[in-house]
């Protein structure tokens, strides 16, 4: 109370000091908690997917799974995400008038425009990955990287890192614990969720996958690279 | 594919190493490989290319002469790509084993010397150590006029200013017959599954490629390699470029003619006479 | 003015007439800077380099600037671990100028560098075989042990004494000096070699490429005994410079003497090893690579001709080497001065050949020689070590202790 | 509450500490490095389906196969995939540059009409309105004579279309650039009183006796020539060259025959006496194909005497008796003329004196020998050689009421190719109004009042005969491979179209809704086989024997360079390589980048000397010249090469360009311009195979 009342003058004449320690101390926690809090909030920019897509239904009504849509070419590579054509032998007409399926159709099957999806698992250009070598070759389910997407009703929203384009999060963190459950991989799926060349490496080499590269003796750089 | 067979597909790949053998003289220098290698590789190309000192180029054709006045002189087309050097002892190569980043590598089990764009941070130790300047930096960002940026090749990855570029031997090619492999079931991967773009585009059919280890390959044939040597090539009128310093290339080179063989390393001065004394007998041809 | 510096000199000019002195030395060093940000926004296309000259001045730079910060380990040596007291009149300004080169040569490794924002590779990714990542490491850590050599120097400024912590932390490191020397002395031979080992190791080079032992080649091993030898002369020379400009005697003669006999056995020695080390280069290494060893001197007489060997071996090396083991030839301190800059100079000579006349020469036998100019911009960045240097120099004169015994000697 | 110093310190260390023991600094060091790996302004090419398209390569009259590789719709590269590694295969850089050629900026996006301020994009509509009103004021005017069109060749159904629009509209001023087929007609007629063209069947020759001809640098149909030779390497044939520089070609040769330039046709009729002279077999041969022998003999005797070739060629009179002895030794001896690569008008010399060497050695018709081909196209369209384009651009020129008042220009580029260009230009120019079909901008359409554009060789259906020298002339397709980029057409629709407009006079002959429905009507029932092979045999009709001819019209002395000696002491002459596009149009930026320092630097371009030559000019390697003909001059360079003749200049084709393309544009100079033209005698084409010179120091 009196404080409002005492003349300002009086503070300057017993100007009492921050303690060194206490300065320490908050320079200390503020810095340390933006770097664990209010960095990564300025850093992923979250984007709605262009279509509340439902893997479950369709998963359902496809009849040969995820390779209904997420296909093998002839000559082995993979189409990926799938373009506006599969689509559009379903969605031809408007069925239960939802702004989504409208806006698919008029949007995207009419104007035969690919739908913009954000892609967790994108991966960079100078990447050459062989679904073939890892789902033929290496027996591996499409879960084991993508994690239950298949059965997600609503797709998760796109955490975007503003400065390499990537998504925050491969579907459920499996990338990371697929390489199987060194330390460092147990330490990464919890701390960087974003997917990194260890991911790969990990799994490779717990495959005994390695040799090649006389610097390494891991696999020669072009495996994966190109 | 069980991890047994994973393992013999593994062994039955570590003991690839491909190569290349230029025929110089089927060579006319024609530039067919150069185009065809831009155009593969997406090798950016500027207004002006007529410094060839900062030119970015994958594979380049070198003419040479025996530098005798007319009407004696002779010249010879060579085409030079990267050699993919398999090194002193295996995998030493000269630039591999200088680069700080593992930006750039030689894997054992196709003998084949990767640059990894991403990974490089440009400090070009990697050029100084080339003795074949096979290596080429990107000064500059690519620049593609309006449009052009159409036929950018997807399996190759557009490099970005500030690295270091370089023949990978066309290796997504490798990729891709791998892929269909994989997709099919299948181990091994035909001769003509993986060729070069350069190979593929010789209009005089001077380029052979193939795998070296693999007595099936014509170029096993036309070269014998002496394994136990780094690849020294057995065949009559075979040759590599530097052979003394022991880089042991994996692309050879072939002519009758005796003045272009000596060409390919360097003489000591007395050698030198003896061997454009064995060079002269061909110059009889010569109207 | 006396409180601001606490060097108890007394005649002290104003600070006003000091930086007005500098002031050129400013415009220069703006200019370098103004050359280092267009070369990190526009890229590496603002030098004169190209894929033949993938090594150029800056490389050059850095090779003789390490070279010559050489004086700040191999005086430390001399000092903490052999013991040479009297030294102490001259380590601290060793270790300055030693701080100031390794510095600048940081900063031009990351000038030199395609893509600077990657320059963090080189650590992480690290590479055990390149010789690049040796001096990478090496250079950086012992950057860290001279700056720590340098605190307690700094902390001698009055002012910051002021402040128990530091003035206790000044205290405690000085005690621990020898270690830091130590480590720095143990750091620099790897360093100052994995240097000489860059060129040595390219055996794709004939002209650079040496055998040697283990992984190092001979190169190797002449670096850092090249580095021990023009390091201390470097040291002198800028010593004598701040004498000049100060107009104050700053270092005992004897100091002087010493550290100049020392320097002159070491290029002596250094002159006749690398002696041996041609002749069996020219001998036998390059004959195995099937060059006659004339062909590096006489292909381009004009730029890379023997005039080089002459110039390095016997000029700027056989010469100051006896000039400064002989009692008469270091009591005439002109004599003196001269040789320790015919040192500098060898040294400087010695990297900038085996940098340039390597990428110059042409290998394959159908290629021909390439002749390189630098480009403003790479001047205007190799200025800035000097630039720096000069101000650092300058600052630290008047406001720390970087002779201890000046005040006596005037 | 205040803060000292001590307190600030304290303050900022914490907070380094804190930061040091959060994410942050090392996150943000990854993530702004793997930025540096995904520049925004670096492009990243999108995956998608492979897919690869067998079509027919139209850029030269080669008309090779090639194999189209796409991703998506994306064109990405050009190849000629075979099943088999060993069977040959391969194209040349020009082929290469498809996909290049295809996305260039230079193409011609849309209609566009010229107006005091450059050119302004117009509507199909607007354009083909225009042409129409021409075409009926030109009627009107009761002069339909005075429309003339101008075609790249006289092959095919575009010039068949082209030429049948004139005679329908009642002109008669149908032309095309001559070719050295063309010449070969020209002079086979006036000899034999019916026009053929070569078959050379090079593959089982057992010697080849080439006048100057580039086999390895695009001669014929290049990828044939460049087979052909590699087979030579593995059947044991020899290749002899007759050429005054180390050409490439002289280079792949076995024998180099460094004949002074232009006496080609000397040396060979040289060669013709010394075979009449040795053997009797020779003389039988003769008399039985010329209905003159003894005033050809005598000719040859009084005109051919070894010595007098030998002055006239270079050579040692031993070397040209050897030479023909050799020749005529061989099992399967053929000789071969046409320079560089034999497309443009051959001297009818040359032609006459390859012709006679080849009856001499009894292989005409013969297996490795020369075949006489008729040409499946109307004679009527090729044998109008007497009035050559230049000779009419010339007229157009000089007249003072314009011969030409309506010029249609397409699939050629005379403004930069033909002989003299500045010349073609003013001509063109004086023309009151130019329509040219182009894909891409060229230095004719530039000089045109209404630019239509057409369909690239990658977006078309076009049908495409070779005959280029081959023994087995073949008939090609192009097909639409990419789908088309601009607003571009067919010029057959456009000239169906404008017929139709036109009304009754005209409508009838163009029954056709569109080209196409053409072209499948023309092909008939090779439409099927030809839309799946992409290349089909043309059915040749070989003359089987030769007509009794009369020579005496080719016994004149050979055409001189003009201009004097004094004057011009040097002789220039042109080289090609398949690095440079020869043709009508400009280099792709990837041929330009392949370009030797030695032929181009910055936009200088250069020319080949010998290094004896240039010491007595004093002049030493990149020195900079004016260089002069009795035509015109240009700023070059000099290369020392050892392999040109002392006394040569030899300045690259293919450079100069002017048209606006950043990367071909403005570099080095255009050959023509410095050429000029020569007039051959019998046929009227121009056959300047070089000019005296002089160079000046600037």
């Amino acid at each position: 109370m009196d404080r409002n009342f005492s003349p300002p003058g009086k503070h300057r004449i017993k100007n009492h000091y921050v303690s060194p320690f206490l300065a320490f101390l908050t320079g200390f926690s503020l810095l340390f908690l933006f770097g664990w809090i209010g960095f990564p909030e300025l850093l992923y920019e979250k984007q709605p997917q262009p279509i509340a897509f439902n893997h479950k239904l369709h998963t359902k009504l496809a009849d040969r799974g995820c390779e209904s849509c997420h296909a093998f070419r002839s000559d082995g590579s993979f189409t990926g995400v799938p373009g506006i054509e599969n689509c559009a032998p379903c969605h031809s007409t408007v069925e239960n008038g939802r702004s989504d399926e409208v806006r698919l159709i008029q949007d995207f099957i009419e104007k035969r425009e690919d739908i913009p999806w954000l892609v967790y698992a994108r991966q960079p250009d100078s990447v050459f990955f062989s679904h073939a070598a890892h789902v033929k070759s290496g027996d591996l389910v499409c879960e084991t990287c993508h994690g239950n997407i298949g059965e997600s009703t609503t797709p998760l929203i796109y955490e975007k890192n503003i400065l390499t384009g990537y998504s925050r999060q491969i579907w459920g963190q499996n990338m990371v614990l697929a390489a199987g459950t060194s330390f460092f991989a147990e330490v990464r799926s919890i701390s960087a969720r974003e997917m990194k060349m260890d991911d790969c490496v990990d799994c490779h080499e717990t495959h005994e996958l390695s040799g090649g590269s006389v610097q390494t003796n891991k696999q020669g750089c072009f495996i994966c690279h190109k | 594919m069980s991890k047994q067979t994973m393992m013999k597909k593994r062994e039955q790949e570590k003991r690839r190493k491909f190569g290349m053998l230029i025929d110089l003289d089927r060579c006319t220098g024609c530039g067919s490989c150069m185009v065809a290698c831009m155009s593969e590789n997406n090798i950016p190309f500027r207004k002006d290319e007529t410094d060839k000192l900062t030119s970015i180029n994958w594979i380049r054709v070198f003419k040479l002469s025996n530098h005798k006045p007319f009407p004696e002189t002779e010249i010879c087309f060579l085409p030079m790509p990267c050699m993919h050097c398999q090194g002193k002892e295996t995998g030493h190569t000269p630039c591999v084993s200088v680069c700080p980043v593992t930006a750039t590598d030689y894997d054992s089990s196709t003998g084949i010397v990767s640059q990894i764009y991403s990974r490089c941070f440009g400090c070009r130790y990697c050029m100084v150590a080339c003795p074949y300047h096979s290596r080429s930096f990107n000064w500059s960002d690519a620049v593609w006029p309006e449009g052009m940026e159409k036929m950018l090749n997807p399996q190759v990855s557009p490099r970005m200013r500030g690295v270091v570029e370089k023949c990978s031997f066309c290796y997504h090619r490798y990729q891709e017959a791998r892929d269909k492999a994989h997709f099919e079931g299948r181990r091994n991967i035909a001769e003509e599954a993986y060729q070069t773009a350069c190979t593929e585009s010789c209009p005089a059919g001077a380029i052979t490629f193939g795998d070296l280890n693999n007595p099936g390959h014509r170029i096993h044939q036309m070269v014998q390699p002496d394994l136990e040597n780094g690849g020294r090539p057995k065949q009559k009128n075979v040759f590599r470029l530097l052979e003394r310093l022991g880089t042991n290339p994996a692309v050879y080179y072939s002519s009758t003619r005796t003045w272009v063989r000596n060409m390919g390393d360097n003489r000591l001065l007395q050698e030198n006479r003896q061997h454009t004394a064995a060079g002269s007998n061909l110059q009889d041809r010569r109207a | 003015m006396d409180t601001t510096s606490g060097t108890g000199r007394l005649n002290h000019c104003s600070p006003r007439r000091f930086y007005l002195q500098l002031l050129p030395v400013f415009v220069l060093l703006t200019w370098g800077i103004y050359a280092m940000i267009r070369v990190w926004a526009l890229g590496l296309n603002q030098t004169h380099m190209n894929n033949v000259y993938g090594f150029a001045l800056w490389i050059w730079a850095d090779l003789a600037i390490i070279a010559l910060g050489g004086g700040a380990f191999f005086t430390g040596l001399l000092r903490y671990i052999l013991g040479k007291k009297e030294l102490t009149a001259i380590i601290n300004f060793a270790v300055l100028v030693g701080v100031i080169c390794y510095g600048s040569a940081m900063l031009i490794l990351a000038l030199d560098v395609g893509q600077p924002l990657r320059f963090w590779f080189i650590y992480w990714h690290a590479n055990v075989h390149s010789m690049l990542t040796e001096v990478a490491f090496c250079l950086t850590v012992y950057f860290v042990i001279l700056n720590i050599e340098f605190l307690p120097v700094l902390l001698e400024n009055p002012k910051l004494r002021r402040i128990p912590f530091l003035k206790h932390l000044g205290h405690n490191t000085h005690a621990i000096m020898g270690l830091f020397a130590g480590i720095g002395v143990f750091l620099s031979f790897f360093h100052q070699g994995s240097l000489g080992g860059m060129t040595g190791v390219l055996y794709g080079r004939p002209f650079a490429y040496r055998e040697g032992v283990l992984i190092w080649p001979w190169t190797f091993f002449l670096y850092t005994w090249s580095a021990a030898a023009a390091g201390p002369c470097f040291t002198l020379l800028t010593m004598k410079l701040t004498e000049l400009v100060s107009g104050r005697k700053l270092v005992p003669d004897r100091v002087v003497d010493l550290l100049a006999r020392i320097a002159g056995w070491m290029i002596l020695s250094y002159t006749v090893a690398k002696t041996i080390d041609t002749v069996y280069w020219a001998g036998t290494t390059t004959v195995a690579a099937g060059f006659s060893w004339t062909r590096f001197y006489s292909e381009n007489a004009l730029f890379h001709g023997y005039w080089i060997l002459v110039l390095e071996i016997i000029v700027c090396g056989l010469v100051p080497g006896l000039i400064l083991v002989s009692e008469k030839g270091r009591i005439k301190k002109g004599l003196l001065f001269l040789s320790v800059v015919l040192v500098v100079v060898g040294i400087c000579i010695n990297r900038w050949t085996l940098v340039m006349q390597t990428v110059a020469m042409p290998v394959l036998p159908f290629e021909k020689w390439s002749l390189y100019l630098p480009s403003w911009q790479e001047v205007a960045t190799t200025l800035i070590p000097l630039c720096s240097g000069i101000i650092l120099v300058a600052l630290s004169y008047r406001y720390l202790v970087l002779f201890p015994e000046e005040n006596q000697l005037n | 509450m205040k803060l000292n110093r001590r307190g600030f310190i304290s303050l900022g260390l914490g907070a380094t500490a804190g930061l040091t023991l959060s994410p942050l600094p090392y996150k943000l060091l990854d993530d702004i490095s793997i930025w540096t790996q995904n520049w925004p302004w670096v492009p990243v090419p999108r995956d998608g389906q492979v897919s690869f398209v067998n079509s027919v390569c139209t850029l030269c009259p080669g008309g090779c196969p090639i194999t189209v590789r796409k991703v998506d719709e994306r064109v990405i590269s050009v190849s000629n995939r075979k099943e088999t590694i060993d069977s040959a295969s391969g194209v040349c850089p020009l082929g290469l540059s498809g996909p290049q050629l295809l996305y260039t900026p230079t193409r011609v996006m849309s209609p566009m009409l010229r107006s005091v301020n450059g050119f302004q994009p117009i509507s199909w509509e607007k354009a083909i309105s225009i042409l129409v009103s021409r075409l009926e004021t030109l009627r009107e005017g009761g002069k339909p004579d005075k429309l003339a069109a101008l075609a790249g060749s006289n092959l095919g159904t575009g010039p068949a279309l082209m030429n049948r629009f004139l005679g329908a509209f009642g002109s008669s001023g149908f032309f095309h650039m001559p070719s050295a087929d063309d010449a070969w007609e020209a002079v086979t007629w006036k000899l034999t009183g019916r026009g053929f063209v070569p078959g050379y069947d090079l593959e089982r020759a057992t010697t080849v006796l080439s006048f100057g001809c580039a086999i390895v640098e695009g001669w014929g149909s290049p990828l044939r020539s460049m087979h052909a030779r590699s087979l030579w390497k593995e059947t044991g044939t020899t290749l002899v060259q007759v050429e005054p520089r180390l050409s490439n070609t002289a280079a792949a040769a076995d024998r180099w025959i460094a004949c002074n330039p232009g006496a080609e046709a000397d040396l060979a009729l040289g060669m013709c006496r010394v075979l009449l002279e040795r053997y009797p077999v020779c003389r039988d041969r003769l008399g039985a194909a010329v209905t003159n022998p003894d005033e050809f003999s005598s000719h040859l005797y009084h005109h051919y005497s070894l010595e007098q070739v030998a002055a006239m060629t270079g050579l040692t009179g031993s070397m040209i008796e050897s030479l023909a002895v050799d020749f005529a030794a061989s099992k399967h001896p053929l000789a071969i003329c046409g320079k560089d690569e034999g497309r443009s008008p051959i001297a009818s010399r040359e032609v006459f004196a390859t012709l006679m060497l080849n009856i001499l050695v009894g292989r005409i018709n013969r297996p490795g020998g020369l075949y006489c081909i008729e040409r499946k196209s109307d004679s009527r369209l090729s044998a109008n050689f007497l009035h050559a384009p230049e000779k009419v651009f010339a007229a157009a020129a000089e007249t003072s009421e314009p011969s030409i008042e309506l010029l249609l220009v397409a699939g050629a580029n005379p403004c930069y190719s033909q002989s003299n260009p500045r010349k073609t230009v003013e001509a063109i120019r004086k023309i009151p109004f130019v329509v040219s079909f182009a894909s891409h901008w060229n230095e004719t359409a530039m000089n045109s009042n209404l630019v239509l554009p057409v369909h690239s060789h990658l977006e078309g259906t076009t049908d495409f005969p070779v005959y280029s020298g081959l023994k087995q002339p073949k008939l090609g397709l192009s097909k639409p491979v990419s789908k088309r980029l601009f607003n571009s057409r067919y010029m057959g629709d456009v000239l169906i179209e404008t017929a139709s407009r036109l009304g009754d006079a005209m409508a009838p002959f163009f029954p056709w809704g569109s080209y196409e429905t053409y072209l499948k009507q023309s092909l008939g029932d090779r439409w099927q086989e030809l839309n799946e092979k992409t290349v089909v045999d043309l059915p040749q009709p070989k003359i089987r024997s030769i007509p009794m001819m009369n020579t005496s019209a080719f016994h004149s002395l050979p055409t001189r360079l003009t201009g004097s000696r004094q004057e011009y002491p040097l002789t220039l002459i042109a080289k090609v390589s398949m690095r440079l596009n020869n043709n009508a149009d400009a280099s792709s930026p990837f041929m330009m980048k392949t370009v030797e320092e030695s032929v181009l630097r910055k936009n200088r371009g250069f020319v080949d000397i010998n290094p004896d030559t240039a010491d007595e000019q004093n002049l030493s390697e990149a020195d900079s010249v004016m260089l002069e003909t009795p035509h015109g001059q240009a700023t070059v360079s000099v290369h020392l090469d050892a392999g040109t003749a002392p006394g040569l200049l030899v300045m690259a084709r293919g450079l100069g360009h002017g048209a606006d393309d950043e990367y071909s544009g403005g570099k080095g100079t255009n050959v023509n311009e410095l050429l000029g033209e020569m007039t051959d005698p019998l046929t009227g084409y121009n056959i300047a195979w070089g000019a005296r010179a002089v160079l000046k120091k600037v």
